[in-house]
């Protein structure tokens, strides 16, 4: 099973690889996700896939053949803060939208090599148009 | 002893979660920000003070023993960086206080700014391979927080960019701490140090360890991997920038030279690639930072070129190097923080912070030539300022190693720094600005960023002249990282 | 009415106590002669025991009602070059409670071959896809049916307007 | 020496208070503490000249053995004495000349700074503190020869400078660096010859010492910055060039003669390069018109010389040195200060346009006479004992000797027919016409070049004086043996008073040839296009265009590119060391079987993967992601992971909705692959470079039994000790609770900043009503007992997880889904009727339960986090239930969060 | 947890595989769509096979911890249809307008 | 009473794997997007009823919480979610393929909207 585990982890962080290489900022935000995926399926692969049963042990039964909770516990860790970290991505992307309709990810970052603005060119916080009441 | 161990994480997290709670009168959030960052800068100091008479504390969480539970360690250098922490955290929000910004975005940055210190301590006392990736994302998500405050297309655009390259790098780490994991079946650094030390990893371990070390390279922005650094650090708010560039990238620092020292106690395979990847690292982001005509290009190309010289210290493998190494990271941090807070002062006042349009401030504000001097001349090495005693070390230990490249290097990296530096200094100061009604038309902002400047170049030449109770301490942080007491008896003490 | 819902508490506590369904059902098989006595004296018992009946009965039927246009649906699926004839149709409601609607439009949603598109509460008409019919009128016809059966089941208890 | 040094310093940094207070006065009250130092110094001339030393020393880094060390021997005296005399007179000198300008408070500071630096460089015994106050001279020449900062040909001058310099010193520093490591000690008067000749280090200490100390004297090929440094104000040129900066490189080379010289190559080096510096600056000189210039260029052939007679290591050699030295710093300092004058008075220092300032300006006119003597070598003068010492240290060296005499007669006789120049031509015939009439300028400005060139005349006529007194403890300092000092104007016809004589005679020729010699020396137009500035204006362009290429390699504004190098290196950094470790995957040990459900959950996540990786359109991107979890979850299930799972699952339809949320305002996404074939095959190769790598990485990783007891220990442990059957939850909320600390401050993190960044708080545009297309009133009055269902599961789930599948994580996230069904069918308005608490608060809440959880172990004196039970009822409750609801809370609070702001404000 | 069925093995298997079948029709509708509605509506179809699935999985393995797991995953399924729900229309739609059959009193 | 339930257990499982296998088969064959929601949302959701109720009796009733909650949520549920889809896609303008009797909502619209 580990074989398994491995080959998918490997094809989908590919896949989520290249998602980061597209040209469109959202399938790069989607991208992360994926690869957090496989990653996250990485880890438990590491941690074997031993045992019959989940890693559960009740009162009176004997631990027989259970699975490592211990990278099952990473992971759960992992998912939350990928979650987490890809909600963020995600309303950075909403916001670059909504203020720029910016999607293309070289457009993105091109942005950031222009000249600095002059000091009281500096966008207000929060943007103005949101302001107004 | 818990206490303490606990407190370095433990005070920025309650000072968080109270401003959270009184979130909405901003005058309380800044009160209790400050009052945090200070009490965490005491705290600091007082860690400083015991280790610096050998104590090392190390506790376990919920008191389950190693390498069951997490094991939090605090040595020298854990000890050195949670202070200069603090120190940077606190002079951030001094910096803050009272900037003409809207009182939401100031609320904001407090509560970011206490849970990147969260994640940044956190990073520095764990003892536990998995626990550092959390404390990774905590201080990841600080840093996402703070980069893209304040909107903006140019500042979303810098967020986006770090945002994906600096996850992907934590993906990595995360990937790495599952193999390390899977091929050691433990997470504790001490264990594995053990492993290591015994020449008894397996390959997989090995490999886990090369990614997390690559991971680690992408967050300290080593060669060839600094891309984001100077991608992203110039689009932030000024203090932001200047806590990033003084304190995020050396966590990725910290964490190799914690790593590799624990494992690797000799010169060995890793050191050589270090070592060309340091020269590396000094001399492109040099020459970048030559090439920059904004002042924040210019610095954040410097942190690059900078770094390269700490992962010198650190491939070098000799303690003399090791003490440079951390002398380098405790001079650095203070020294590139403040000269981003002078660039942001200069850039106020100069309505701009492009070369081009800045000018004229050596005549019309003195002080802040001066406070600008200092730091600059500490960053290029300039006796008798912090700066010259970090590269000293090193080119004294590459030379002693034989190691003439790197001595090299070295040098010739400081040559460009200075460089670079008399083009801010001729820029921004020297030349006459080009449109004199520009000059100061703000004002000259908050008194208490001038502080804030003023304080951190007293400590820069304070490091300088009395360098001597620095680099003490400095050596014998690194004889402790070299035989890693605390880190190793782990596993015996058992639970508490 | 309180106090038997507080009788069915007393089912439900030893229900958890057991931990099965099978006590749960005999609790009640229990249970039931007493509500229809209780109903002799009592009006609320009566209506109580009433509900009961009216709802299994509801439940038992539905249950057919949903496996029966299953077979519509399995035969429709499974014979070859048979397309449905689909149509949405208009069915005005008897009632204009939103909750009864609402249960409405769930039913008949659950029964395959009919769902529910969209409820106008200005007219209290109900927009039902049907997957296959010939005639508005049996398709209107059996969901008629089901409000029908519905408020039988719930009037008792005075709901609706 | 120490408090001297202080007194200047704190001196220097309290003149422009000084000079705001006292204005016209402060040039004299800044002189105070440089002539007291003077007048110490001078104090101990007879201590000194007896053959003593002074030492002063302060620990400054014991642990490199690095100290503060001074010492005051011959040459150190001889240095200090220059220094701090010529510095008072400057300070005076400049009080005047730079009366009006507005930053001469400024000026004060740095050139007292400066003054503290090259006493300290010369008093220095520790070669790292000798280094520092080297440094500290660079930077204060900068920042002098800067001084008139709007000027853009001062900053390149100063620039020059300062690069040059510096560069020059890191060499030096390694040099030092290397001494310090070849002899194990970091004093100059522990220094002995034995230990660094014939070390292994020594040929490369030579050079970069050499380096360090050429640059610094304006050696060939590093002279250029010296000329350029004539943009600074005119007392700085005199400084600089009579006493201070240019000299410290001099300084060191004869403070290390007796170390480092000695054999072949140093004095081959140190001749030959000197000779020639001095042959090109006397050329250099008499093409010039600008006195100020000219000036310069003779200090370079000065310094050629000086460097050149440390080389010859004879005893008349460096006599000839000491004596040349301080003849230099008193004529030089006259000359400069001297020019100051008259460019004063007369606004011009053209030659062409100056003569006959004699009448006008007599002082000063004395006083440039008599410097101009001596810097031709005219008897009595001290310049000519200096010259006479020259000759015959080079005749004594036998034939390199006497070719390089050649090359000295011609050099001097341009110097000769240069001093002709500065005061013949400029003093005496009629007076010429220009732009303002001169006068004599004020007696500040006159006295220091006087005293400077009747001391010149002075010290010549009556050399008994500084032979005993200052020469003869100072060569010895240099020269390696004892050296027999004795001074004499004339000692018969030998070799070097004929070598005078030519030069004289030639001198005088060239000077009334002067046109013609400068017509001879323009004709050789392309070595000055060599040797000039161009040259560094080019190198400097070449380096930045280079530095721009370099930069635009890693600042190419394009992510992609970025990610790209960044997984291919990451890439091929694992599979080089895999190939170095040289492992094969799997050797075979058993693994878990593999079973179908695993198999095919893996397949639909890889189809769904695919899927969001390939397809268009924003619905098939959020199925295909939504299809590639639930494939996961699948997998996850049948590893024996439901916790896993469970989360998984809630995580993953999250991100659709928040997806579903955020993409229904976007264009539609194309298909992958838009960039071009070229590009599309590129990028397909990194990722499946990336791919191959994590693969094998996880293979190699599993390729042997799962060491350590981690697993059995956490199994074994978790009811016992930590009061739970589900190990994975006790896991996260007692053994590793702080990893989940870490982890719901990141969540909670990231929901206040996406809050911040989409503008919380602000008021919704539109009365709050939901999204269309949950207007139905089914859906609305479905919603509720489904939302409430919900909210009990979640119930639930947190109350059983310690035992069963479950916890604070999944239990919120749940809540939170059933938030969201109602706020997108109700709008963000029913947030408000259905909690009081705002979600930042909810989060708050959490944490601090999270936080006081952990808090309870410390109170208890026992470790953070460690759990505490107590069981009231016969219900076991502890305190990692209680960290499990700050989980919950926090999680919950954090999701409502983001899901309010993310729906939009219409909602 | 114990399981007893009539036939056991092969009734739970034979379930399995029809399962296994039916998601394979379900995923190729997903793929080929044609419209938004087609794409959300198999993915919903997908989930209830996931919830039988994992009931039949937790048989098969005799752990009732997996039952859990379906009923998250019938929550869940509800949420992603309504997610899909949001993407039918197309982009830039304005959401100004609440839908002219909803009375102000319903909500 | 064991094997009554064992035996009602096997039924009910494979009956309810038919059920999901009839609604993918549905959705497969079906003309248009609403058709094929008959079968799936509802013939799938039948199916993993059964197949829980299967488990109950499997377990000899000793999962009956877990059930319980599933099918619960799987009632409310099953059917707001087809509702929500078909109405969404209605609303989007995804027309169903309707056979003589047409599209009465679609009348109603365009004569709302007309108004
Ligand atoms: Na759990
Ligand atoms: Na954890």
């Amino acid at each position: 099973m580990e074989w398994i585990g491995a080959i998918t982890a490997g094809i989908m962080a590919a896949l989520g690889v290249w998602m980061m290489l597209d040209r469109h900022l959202m399938r790069v935000v989607l991208g992360i996700a994926v690869l957090g995926n496989a990653i996250n399926l990485g880890v438990l692969t590491a941690g074997r896939f031993a045992g019959s049963e989940a890693a559960f042990t009740f009162a009176g039964q004997q631990v027989l053949d259970s699975a490592n909770p211990l990278p099952q516990a990473l992971v759960l860790t992992a998912i939350v803060i990928g979650f987490a970290l890809f909600v963020f991505a995600l309303s950075v992307l909403k916001r670059t939208h909504e203020l720029h309709g910016d999607k293309d990810t070289d457009r993105v970052s091109q942005v950031t090599e222009r000249p600095a603005p002059d000091q009281d060119e500096e966008e207000p916080y929060p943007p103005a148009e949101d302001r107004k009441p | 002893m818990n206490v303490l161990v606990i407190l370095p994480i433990l005070i920025p997290l309650t000072t968080l979660l109270l401003a959270l709670l009184v979130r909405r009168h901003h005058a309380w959030v800044t009160v209790i920000s400050m009052t945090g960052s200070a009490i965490l800068l005491l705290a600091g100091i007082y860690l400083v003070a015991l280790a610096a008479e050998g104590t090392v504390l190390s506790a376990q969480m919920g008191g389950w023993a190693a390498p069951y539970g997490i094991s939090l360690v605090i040595d020298r250098l854990s000890a050195v960086m949670v202070a200069i922490s603090g120190v940077i955290g606190f002079a951030t929000l001094v910096y803050c206080f009272r900037q003409p910004m809207p009182a939401d975005f100031l609320r904001d940055t407090h509560l970011f700014i206490q849970g990147l210190l969260v994640g940044i301590c956190g990073a520095f006392v764990t003892a536990d391979i998995f626990n550092l990736y959390v404390w990774f994302e905590v201080l990841l998500i600080g840093s996402f927080a703070l980069i893209a405050l304040g909107g903006g297309e140019r500042r979303l655009s810098g967020a986006m960019t770090y945002l994906v390259l600096n996850m992907l790098a934590t993906l990595l780490f995360l990937l790495a701490a599952g193999l390390v994991y899977g091929a050691t079946g433990t997470l504790n650094m001490g264990e594995l140090a053990l492993l290591f030390r015994a020449d008894e990893a397996s390959a997989g371990a090995w490999l886990g360890v090369i990614l997390m070390l690559v991971s680690f390279s992408i967050k300290a922005a080593l060669f060839p991997l600094f891309g984001w650094l100077p991608a992203s650090y110039h689009v932030a708010w000024t203090p932001v920038s200047a806590l990033f560039a003084g304190l995020l990238t050396k966590v990725g620092v910290y964490a190799l030279i914690r790593l590799v020292t624990l494992l690797w106690p000799e010169p060995g395979v890793v050191h050589s690639v270090l070592l060309w990847v340091a020269c590396a690292t000094m001399i492109i982001g040099v020459l970048g930072a030559a090439a920059q005509t904004e002042v924040r290009r210019i610095l954040s190309f410097h942190i690059v070129s900078q770094v390269g010289y700490m992962v010198l210290g650190l491939a070098l493998a000799t303690p003399l190097a090791l003490a440079g190494a951390v002398f380098y990271l405790i001079h650095h941090i203070v020294v590139k923080a403040n000269l981003f807070f002078v660039g942001g002062i200069a850039a106020r006042l100069s309505g701009s912070e492009r070369l081009a349009a800045m000018g004229g401030l050596y005549a019309r504000t003195p002080l802040l030539a001066i406070l600008f001097a200092i730091p600059a001349l500490s960053l290029a090495g300039i006796p008798p300022l912090s700066g010259f005693w970090a590269k000293f070390v090193l080119v004294k230990a590459s030379l002693d190693a034989g190691i003439w490249v790197a001595a090299f290097f070295a040098l010739f990296t400081g040559i460009f720094t200075l460089l670079s530096m008399s083009k801010i200094w001729n820029e921004t100061f020297l030349k006459a600005h080009p449109d004199p009604e520009r000059i100061g038309a703000t004002g000259n902002g908050p008194r208490s960023a001038w502080f804030t400047v003023a304080g951190l170049a007293a400590i820069t030449v304070m490091i300088g002249l009395g360098a001597g109770p620095v680099m003490d301490y400095a050596i014998a942080a690194s004889t402790q990282l070299i035989e890693a007491p605390a880190y190793l008896q782990l596993l015996n003490r058992g639970g508490e | 009415m309180v106090y038997l819902h507080l009788l069915l508490a007393t089912a439900l506590a030893m229900l958890l106590a057991q931990a099965s369904p099978l006590y749960w059902m005999l609790a009640f098989a229990a249970l039931y002669p007493l509500f229809r006595l209780g109903g002799l004296v009592n009006g609320a018992c009566r209506l109580y025991a009433m509900r009961i009946e009216a709802g299994t009965t509801f439940i038992c039927w539905f249950t057919y009602q949903v496996f029966s246009a299953s077979m519509n649906v399995a035969k429709m699926v499974l014979s070859p070059h048979r397309q449905p004839e689909s149509a949405v149709v208009r069915v005005p409601l008897q009632t204009r409670d939103k909750r009864l609607v609402t249960l409405i439009g769930c039913l008949l949603t659950l029964t395959p071959g009919t769902l529910a598109l969209d409820y106008w509460s200005r007219t209290g008409e109900m927009f039902v896809h049907i997957l296959d019919t010939r005639s508005i009128e049996s398709a209107t016809g059996s969901i008629a049916e089901i409000e029908r059966r519905l408020m039988r089941w719930i009037q008792p208890l005075g709901g609706g307007r | 020496m120490l408090i001297s040094l202080l007194g200047i310093f704190i001196n220097g940094l309290c003149a422009p208070f000084v000079w705001r207070l006292a204005h016209r006065h402060a040039g004299l009250l800044l002189a105070v503490v440089p002539a007291a130092s003077f007048i110490w110094f001078a104090l101990q001339v007879p201590e000194i000249s007896r053959g003593g030393a002074l030492f002063e020393s302060l620990a400054w880094v014991p642990a490199l053995n690095i100290t503060l060390g001074l010492r005051l021997d011959g040459l150190a005296l001889l240095f200090a004495l220059l220094i701090t005399g010529i510095g008072t007179l400057i300070v005076m000198y400049s009080g005047a000349y730079l009366r009006d300008h507005r930053q001469l408070g400024r000026f004060y500071a740095y050139l007292l700074i400066f003054m503290t630096a090259m006493l300290g460089l010369v008093l220095a015994d520790d070669l790292i503190a000798m280094f520092v106050f080297w440094e500290a001279t660079s930077i204060a020449s900068y920042l002098l020869i800067s001084f008139n900062h709007e000027k853009a040909e001062s900053r390149r001058a100063a620039l020059q400078a300062l690069l040059i310099t510096g560069g020059g010193g890191l060499a030096l520093l390694a040099g030092l660096v290397l001494l310090g490591i070849a002899t194990d000690t970091w004093q100059f008067s522990q220094l002995q010859s034995e230990m660094v000749q014939g070390h292994a280090l020594f040929p490369a200490i030579m050079v970069l010492v050499l380096i360090g100390c050429f640059t610094k004297s304006a050696q060939f090929p590093f002279h250029l910055w010296l000329p350029n440094a004539m943009n600074a104000p005119t007392p700085v040129s005199a400084y600089l060039h009579s006493a201070t900066m240019v000299k410290a490189g001099i300084y060191l080379l004869a403070r290390l003669n007796p170390t480092l010289g000695g054999g072949t190559g140093w004095s081959t080096v140190l001749i030959t390069l000197g000779a020639l510096t001095a042959l090109l600056g006397a050329v250099l000189a008499i093409r010039q018109y600008d006195l100020k210039r000219m000036l310069a260029y003779t200090t370079v052939t000065v310094l050629g010389q000086l460097t050149m007679l440390i080389g010859t290591n004879t005893s008349y050699g460096l006599q000839a040195f000491v004596l040349y030295l301080v003849a230099h710093s008193f004529y030089k300092g006259a000359l400069f200060m001297a020019v100051g004058a008259i460019d004063h008075a007369t606004g011009t220092r053209d030659i062409r346009r100056l003569s006959g300032l004699f009448t006008l300006m007599p002082l000063t006119g004395i006083a440039v006479g008599l410097a101009a003597f001596s810097n031709a070598g005219l008897p009595p003068f001290f310049g000519f004992i200096a010259k006479e010492f020259k000759y015959a240290g080079l005749i004594e060296m036998g034939s390199i000797g006497w070719t390089v005499t050649v090359v000295m007669i011609l050099t001097n006789a341009l110097l000769v027919a240069a001093a002709g120049l500065i005061f013949l031509k400029t003093f005496l015939g009629s007076p010429g016409k220009l732009s303002h009439s001169p006068h004599e300028v004020s007696p500040l400005m006159w006295i220091g070049p006087l005293l400077l060139a009747v001391g010149g005349f002075g010290l010549g006529a009556g050399n008994q004086w500084p032979e005993i007194w200052l020469v003869n403890t100072a060569v010895q300092a240099i020269a390696s043996e004892e050296v027999d000092v004795g001074l004499y104007l004339w000692g018969g016809i030998t070799p070097a008073v004929i070598a005078s004589a030519l030069t004289l005679g030639l001198g005088t020729v060239f000077y009334f040839k002067a046109d013609a010699v400068r017509a001879l020396a323009n004709r050789l137009g392309s070595i000055w296009t060599f040797s000039g500035d161009l040259l560094w204006d080019k190198l400097l362009k070449r380096l930045f265009r280079f530095a721009g290429a370099v930069a635009a390699l890693f600042q190419h504004g394009s992510l992609r590119l970025h990610m790209a190098l960044m997984t291919l290196v990451v890439s091929i950094c694992v599979l080089f060391g895999m190939l170095m470790m040289k492992t094969t995957p799997f050797d075979g040990h058993a693994l878990s079987e593999v079973s179908l459900p695993g198999v095919i959950g893996c397949l639909l996540a890889l189809g769904g993967a695919a899927g969001a990786a390939f397809m268009a359109g924003r619905l098939a991107l959020v199925a295909s992601l939504g299809a590639s979890g639930l494939g996961l979850a699948l997998f996850f299930v049948s590893i024996n992971a439901p916790d896993v799972a469970l989360t998984q699952l809630m995580v993953e339809t999250l991100t659709v909705v928040f997806l579903a949320m955020v993409l229904r305002r976007m264009p539609v996404v194309p298909a992958s692959g838009g960039s071009g074939a070229g590009a599309n095959i590129w990028h397909a190769a990194v990722a499946v470079v990336f791919g191959l790598a994590v693969t094998l990485l996880i293979m190699t990783a599993v390729s042997q039994p799962l060491p350590g007891d981690l697993a059995d220990w956490f199994l074994v442990n978790s009811l016992p000790s930590g009061y739970g059957s589900n190990v994975v939850n006790v896991i996260l909320v007692d053994f590793r609770a702080v990893d989940t600390l870490g982890e719901i401050l990141v969540v909670a993190i990231a929901a206040l900043a996406a809050s911040t960044l989409l503008g919380v708080g602000q008021p919704p545009t539109a009365k709050p009503r939901g999204l269309p297309e949950f207007s139905s009133l089914m859906l609305r009055q479905g919603m509720r007992p489904l939302a409430a269902i919900l909210f009990l599961v979640s119930l639930a789930i947190l109350w059983r997880g310690h035992n069963l599948p479950g916890g604070g994580f999944i239990g919120g996230l749940v809540a939170a889904t059933g938030f969201t069904l109602l706020i997108v069918t109700f709008g963000r308005g029913i947030q408000r009727g259905l909690a009081r608490i705002a979600p930042p608060t909810i989060i708050g809440l959490g944490l601090a339960c999270a936080v006081g959880a952990g808090l309870f172990g410390l109170a208890a004196e026992l470790s953070f986090m460690t759990g505490l039970w107590v069981a009231p009822f016969g219900v076991k409750l502890g305190t990692p239930l209680l960290f499990d609801l700050g989980v919950f809370l926090t999680v919950f609070g954090s999701v409502m969060h983001m899901l309010r702001n993310l729906i939009g404000r219409a909602v | 947890m114990n399981v007893l069925l009539a036939g056991q093995y092969w009734v739970l298997h034979l379930a399995g595989g029809i399962l296994v079948v039916s998601m394979v029709l379900l995923m190729w509708r997903l793929l080929v769509g044609p419209s938004r509605p087609d794409r959300a509506v198999a993915m919903d179809a997908l989930t209830m096979i996931g919830v039988a699935g994992v009931t039949v999985l937790a048989l098969i393995t005799r752990q009732q911890v997996l039952l859990d797991v379906a009923i998250i995953l019938a929550i869940v399924s509800f949420l992603g249809s309504a997610a899909f729900a949001l993407l039918f229309r197309g982009a830039h739609s304005s959401d100004e307008q609440p839908g002219p059959q909803l009375h102000e009193d319903d909500i | 009473m064991k094997e009554a339930m064992a035996f009602a257990g096997s039924i009910l499982i494979l009956l309810g794997a038919l059920f999901s296998l009839l609604g993918a088969l549905g959705v497969c064959r079906l003309p248009d997007a609403y058709s094929r929601m008959h079968s799936a949302s509802k013939a799938g959701a039948l199916g993993a009823i059964l197949i829980l109720l299967g488990a109950l009796f499997a377990t000899g009733g000793h999962a009956w919480f877990n059930v319980f909650l599933a099918v619960a949520v799987l009632l409310v549920s099953a059917p707001m979610a087809a509702h929500i889809i078909s109405r969404a896609g209605h609303m989007a303008g995804v027309r169903p393929k309707v056979g003589p009797l047409g599209d009465a909502l679609e009348r109603a619209k365009d004569r709302s909207s007309n108004r």
